[in-house]
């Protein structure tokens, strides 16, 4: 590639050329982490041992909502091996919004706002010692009356969370759990339902899920009197924690250092703090020792990121012909007791994504309730506005009488088509989805009595984000990347393959290592969708920095000018006039000599990137429901996603995959259960029933490729997207085989024996 | 001048209007240009919003260029998972 | 907390007899352990019985019954090359507990000792009319298992009783047995309802029949009514549905995180029948 | 107050002695006292298998059993399953597959897995789905962690 055309396309951002023939993009090479991974060598959270450490341990409120009347920690701060206890108010005041919420999700300090509300913190010279010692801490509350479902949060008389936090967009008169009120759409509604045959509406709801990641949250933070510390965290994003720490202790962003360490999955939920500030907190008071916090089972599902459970309406016109007219939905979400956490726009923005719809509206409310900060988990709100909307459809072909694939074809938002959210789509993939699924060998499968068939469409926007990358070439030619996006699912595989594409050197030769928050400028975390994506393409650019410089440094020595060489294969070869002048000069070449002609050559590469492409899919899932115990089995899956282009294909299917099995338990088992007094009570991998191996079929992948042309190798996000149709398929395919519709997650064999029962 | 779609819940800030027209050739300059004619809509643009230029949703990127015909709506904040 | 391990029963119940605190035995650990990490329950003194004599032998005796030490795991149980053929149902109500992690350590005393009504092996104990030997600080003394588990929790055990070894009828001509057992999942779950039945045929006629419901009242159930409803018949679709009315009769279950009275209730019917036709199959030699 | 246990076991066949609390599980010896953190805690319960290892043959969760109770066992951790350097076929295998994505899990898979196939060296895709249900995995859908566990043991059958 020349120079001036590679900086033409840095500068537009977008429309590269897609079409061409790769040799490593595309193939299945071992994963450069794999090795340490398979033999237990790769160090997660809490793999991290440091000389002169203390262990930390973390009281948490029984309380779903109550005053802190007062805290007495006398008797644990004189336990035996006791170095320091932190509470609430040791931590800086005056903070204000976000970080105001961060800090009083990270120590309660007048009020705990839901049961597993850290109230106080104790590090000590062992685990246990620590453990005993919170122990001996005496908390007084005043308890106040909670609220727990989100309907009920939103009534008059609901017992009030917090008052002044209401957004400045929530209509007049609403109660003061309403945070945020959102309205949108477009075309004549009326107009749309009144051209329809069938118009029918329901309500929806969904339960709060947990990412479930294996690894529980874990770090050591170290900090001084100095204000100067370090931190190794598992995280999807160092910056973030970072930004994050530095904010609830007052700290200076550049005087803490963050490495991630390896990551035992995230799925959006380690995308923020929760318990990691109480570490650094801890440690300085402690006289800068520093202090490990790892977090049991059971404060991961008290106290970090559950989803937003939910209760929606939808309305839908159709014309007997499967032609859908218009589209309305009203949802209410709670994300907890803290403002802007539930994703309720962007649940409201997926609602409809999958369709062409001549007219939609959309109304949101967030709500306040008694329950834990909600994260970001997978596709947030997409999975829920699908449940919602793609049941409302099939129950509508189903009474019609038509095909759900040939309705969804019909309907589908396709290239120029206006999204249900306001923009128009530019090059998607929805159609190839649909068209792929229907041809796909388990629609040709012959259902038994009591089995049934349900079919979904998904969608996720997929993200760009701050993005930060280096590349500096060896002394022997290799190359080595410094990214900031932790690797959680393959990641660095599939940047090395498109930095061995990019530079014409073997895939082994490259080796990208995950940098801590002093070797790159702010990169966002590992969520959107993105690591692929942005960081891929950041990389791109820099290999591309520095082809141009390692072409200019070619041209010197042999005399030509800088434009009459070419980049190829790895080595720069004269071009033009000169073509075959010159012997190509290789990489490895350049590299041991690079000293001489000028010193080290690294490529670099920030940016908001741009060139993100949508992400659709569709899902088509058979089961079998045992009618005397409401249980369902999943017999088939088949996922079927558009990538834009898989850079390793393997981890493509594995995403798909991933994001099915986490739909399918979202689908039918998983969720918080409460009892009258607001706690939780299923804080524990028994009874927060994630699937099992024995629970799944093989889930079968077909990846589509339509390249979107905003990235040098035509990626889309991959992660997200699959987590969203399992809701609605599952429920559509127990329709199927029951003739009962559920409009209640999870699907839990009492539910369903329930409406087979009751007819 | 560049045409600027709101979401319908923003309409009480901008005396009804939907549509916003404002001189701007980058993200950053038309999210100013709407708080200068519309300052109501300051805290809902502070507090963080998504912008689509044709088609394509950014979060953060405020230099994107925009010209005078490009498709531009707000959306409530999108972050991922 | 302090970790003893005696080397006879008598010194387990004198170290249990004398002390002041929380006491536990050790065995397969699987829900003491459990306990402990939780915060439910710090003993102050923990007893591991593992080093006494004998705790892992699995025998039969010379009238064809068995006897099995206290610390003998599940997949101890199940890999017995003839205990399985026995007393099949027993075997794979105890296999059901937990993981395979979990099989390698749970045994049938914790499981009845942890005192759950929802014990996957509980139920299959019982319909197997199994017993135990306890020792205390006056001797030994035979339980049958249905009167041990005094509710959720709790067992009819004096202070320093330890249940020191199983035993398990024998056979015996033309019988089965059966467990079953419904959870959300396949595995890994606790019971939502559990239903054990053992049963002797003369020809084709019920002649003796145990059934026991687990997860569907305090304790562990032995259902004389559901007995009643087989003993005499063929099994036939009448004995079935008075079987599956019996067992519906006898539940007084709780709504909880796991299931609810009514689907409890209802499901207590459709295992009575699964688990009878299982058990009727078996002991035909089906 | 500490009243520590003096213990002396073998770990992946190397003597081993250590003093623990009694309170501390296998899981926490082999971490905080031996420096083996292959095995992790992923829920101290007995109900994701992260923790797997192997105690005389048999395969636990190290987070169900005491350090005390290791008193003249022998433990196997994932540290000890290439062995002489040489990876395991299922090491091999998930590698290949891809069976693995954040990884977490993968230890106590590999652990369970390689039990597995030592009993069983020709399991069914069932057996093999029944065998690892204790094991969780959020990230695969198992999909992959199946078709490698049943590709290994092909080729061990093949070398045998």
């Amino acid at each position: 590639m020349a120079l001036d055309e590679v900086k033409e396309i840095v500068e537009s951002g977008e429309n590269y050329d897609t079409d061409k023939e790769f040799k490593y993009v595309g193939t299945r090479p071992d994963r450069p982490d794999g090795l340490d991974k398979v033999t237990g060598r790769a160090k997660y959270g809490a793999d991290h041992y440091v000389a002169n450490m203390l262990h930390a341990a973390v009281l948490r409120a029984p309380h779903a909502h109550a005053r802190i009347v007062s805290i007495d920690t006398s008797k644990a701060e004189a336990a035996d091996g006791v170095k320091a206890v932190v509470i609430g108010t040791d931590l800086p005041e005056g903070l204000t919004g976000g970080d105001l919420h961060l800090q009083e999700n990270t120590l309660a300090r007048d009020k705990v706002y839901y049961d597993g509300h850290a109230v106080a913190a104790v590090a000590a010279t062992s685990a246990l010692a620590a453990k005993d010692a919170v122990k001996l801490i005496e908390v007084e509350y005043e308890l106040l009356p909670h609220v727990i479902d989100v309907d009920a949060a939103m009534a008059e008389g609901a017992p009030v969370i917090r008052e002044g936090e209401q957004g400045p967009t929530v209509p007049e008169g609403m109660h003061p759990n309403v945070v945020n009120y959102i309205e949108f759409g477009h075309g004549d509604l009326d107009a749309g339902f009144d051209a329809a045959d069938l118009v029918m509406e329901n309500t929806y709801k969904t339960e709060a899920t947990h990412q479930g990641y294996i690894e529980p949250h874990a770090c050591v933070g170290q900090l001084g009197d100095d204000g100067k510390g370090e931190m190794w965290v598992c995280t999807q994003g160092q910056w973030f924690i970072r930004k994050m720490c530095a904010a609830v202790l007052g700290l200076e962003a550049s005087n803490l250092r963050v490495t991630p360490s390896e990551i035992g999955g995230g799925f959006g939920g380690k995308t923020t703090i929760f318990s990691e500030a109480i570490s650094l907190a801890l440690s300085r008071k402690a006289g800068g020792r520093p202090v490990k916090l790892v977090m049991t089972r059971s404060e991961v599902l008290r106290a970090t990121g559950p989803t937003a459970s939910t209760s929606m309406d939808v309305k839908i016109g159709m014309k007997n012909d499967g032609t859908m007219t218009a589209g309305k939905v009203v949802f209410r979400m709670q994300g907890g007791a803290w403002p802007d956490m539930a994703p309720t726009g962007m649940a409201l923005n997926c609602a409809f994504a999958s369709y062409d719809l001549p007219a939609v509206y959309h109304e949101g409310y967030d709500v306040l309730a008694n329950r834990p900060k909600a994260a970001a988990y997978r596709a947030p709100g997409s999975p829920m506005a699908a449940f919602a909307v793609e049941s409302l459809v099939d129950e509508m072909t189903r009474k019609l009488g038509l095909d759900p694939i040939e309705v969804r074809i019909k309907n589908g938002a396709k290239e120029g088509t206006k999204s249900s959210y306001g923009p128009t789509y530019k090059k998607i993939g929805l159609l190839e989805c649909l068209e792929a699924a229907k041809a796909h060998p388990n629609l040709a499968e012959k259902l038994g009595p009591n089995q049934g068939r349900g079919v979904a469409a998904g969608f996720w926007f997929n993200h760009g984000g701050e993005t930060s990358v280096s590349m500096s070439l060896g002394n022997d030619g290799t190359v080595t990347v410094s990214a900031g996006t932790p690797d959680i699912g393959g990641s660095r595989a599939s940047v090395a393959l498109m930095v061995a594409e990019t530079l014409g050197i073997p895939y082994d030769h490259v080796r990208v290592n995950i940098v801590e928050t002093g070797a790159l400028g702010f990169n966002e975390p590992s969520h959107g969708s993105r690591a692929t994506f942005a960081t891929g393409k950041a990389a791109v650019e820099a290999c591309n920095q520095a082809i141009g410089e390692m072409c200019r440094r070619a041209a010197k020595r042999w005399g030509i000018d800088e434009d009459a060489v070419e980049w190829k294969d790895g080595a720069v070869h004269p071009a033009g006039p000169n073509a075959g002048e010159f012997p190509p000069m290789t990489i490895k070449k350049i590299g041991q000599t690079m000293g001489r002609s000028g010193g080290p050559i690294s490529g670099h590469h920030e940016t908001t990137a741009g060139g993100v492409g949508e992400s659709f899919g569709a899902h088509v899932v058979d089961v079998e429901v045992d009618p005397e115990t409401g249980k369902t089995t999943i017999l088939r899956y088949l996922v079927v996603q558009d990538a834009g282009r898989a850079i390793h294909p393997s981890y493509v299917e594995g995403q798909y995959q991933g994001g099915a099995a986490q739909g399918i338990g979202w689908a039918l088992n998983e969720e918080y259960v409460y009892d009258d007094m607001g706690r939780l009570q299923n804080p524990i991998f028994l009874d927060y029933r994630v699937p099992v191996a024995s629970d799944l079929p093989m889930i079968d992948t077909v990846i589509i490729e339509v390249p979107n042309p905003g990235h040098p190798y035509g990626v889309r996000g991959v992660g997200e997207t699959g987590i969203t149709p399992p809701l609605p398929a599952i429920a559509n395919a127990i329709a199927d085989a029951t003739g009962r519709r559920l409009r209640h997650l999870p699907m839990t064999p009492a539910k369903v024996l329930k409406a087979i029962k009751n007819g | 001048m560049v045409e600027v779609n709101l979401w319908s819940g923003l309409r009480r800030f901008t005396d009804g209007e939907l549509v916003v027209h404002v001189e701007a050739d980058t993200v950053g300059k038309m999210l100013d240009a709407l708080i200068a004619a519309h300052p109501d809509l300051a805290p809902v643009i502070e507090a963080g919003l998504s912008v689509a230029v044709d088609g394509e949703v950014i979060t953060d990127a405020h230099h994107t260029p925009i010209r005078p015909d490009s498709e531009i709506f707000l959306l409530q904040q999108l972050k991922g998972g | 907390m302090k970790y003893h391990t005696p080397a006879s029963f008598a010194d387990a119940a004198a170290i249990a007899a004398s002390a002041s605190g929380v006491t536990r035995f050790l065995a397969g650990g699987t829900d003491v352990l459990v306990q402990m990490r939780s915060d439910i329950v710090m003993p102050d003194d923990l007893i591991d019985i593992k080093h006494i004599d004998g705790v892992k032998d699995i025998t039969q005796n010379a009238d064809g019954s068995w006897t099995l030490g206290v610390a003998v795991a599940g997949a101890e149980m199940s890999e017995h090359p003839t205990l399985g053929k026995d007393w099949p149902g027993l075997v794979e109500a105890t296999d059901l507990i937990g993981s395979t992690q979990v099989q390698g350590r749970a045994t049938l005393v914790g499981n009845l000792c942890n005192g759950s009504p929802a014990a996957d092996s509980v139920p299959a104990q019982v319909a197997a009319g199994v017993t135990m030997t306890v020792t205390g600080p006056n001797g030994d003394r035979v339980a049958a298992v249905e009167d041990l588990p005094a509710g959720p929790g709790r067992l009819n055990l004096e202070k320093g009783e330890v249940i020191s070894a199983v035993h398990i009828p024998a056979r015996g001509d033309n019988a089965g047995d059966a467990y079953l057992r419904f959870i959300p999942r396949t595995e890994m779950d606790i019971a939502v309802v559990g239903c054990g039945i053992s049963l002797r045929l003369d020809g084709d006629t019920i002649t003796e029949a145990r059934v026991s419901l687990g997860a569907v009242a305090p304790t562990v159930l032995l259902v004389e009514d559901c007995a009643k409803a087989i003993i005499g018949t063929t099994l036939d679709d009448a004995a079935l549905d008075a079987l599956a009315k019996a067992a519906e009769a006898a539940c007084n279950p709780i709504d909880d995180k796991r299931g609810t009275i009514e689907f409890r209730t209802d499901v207590a019917g459709v295992l009575a029948r699964r688990a009878a036709k299982i058990a009727y199959a078996r002991a035909k030699g089906e | 107050m500490s009243n520590k246990i003096h213990v002396s076991t073998k770990v992946n066949g190397d003597a081993v002695e250590f003093l623990c609390d009694p309170r501390e599980t296998l899981l926490d010896v082999l971490r905080d006292r031996l420096n083996l953190t292959g095995a992790k805690e992923g829920c101290g319960t007995g109900d994701c298998g992260a923790c797997s290892v192997t105690v005389d043959g048999r395969l636990i969760c190290s987070c169900l059993m005491l350090g005390a109770e290791a008193e003249g066992k022998e433990i196997g951790t994932i540290e000890g399953v290439a062995e002489g350097g040489e990876l395991h076929p299922l090491q091999r295998k998930f590698i290949e597959h891809a069976a693995l994505q954040c990884g977490v899990c993968t230890p106590g898979i590999l652990v369970a897995a390689k039990n597995l196939l030592e009993k069983n060296p020709d399991p069914t895709e069932e057996q093999v789905r029944y065998w690892l249900a204790g094991n969780l995995c959020r990230c695969t859908g198992y999909d992959k962690i199946i078709r490698a566990v049943l590709d290994a043991a092909e080729e061990m059958r093949g070398a045998a």
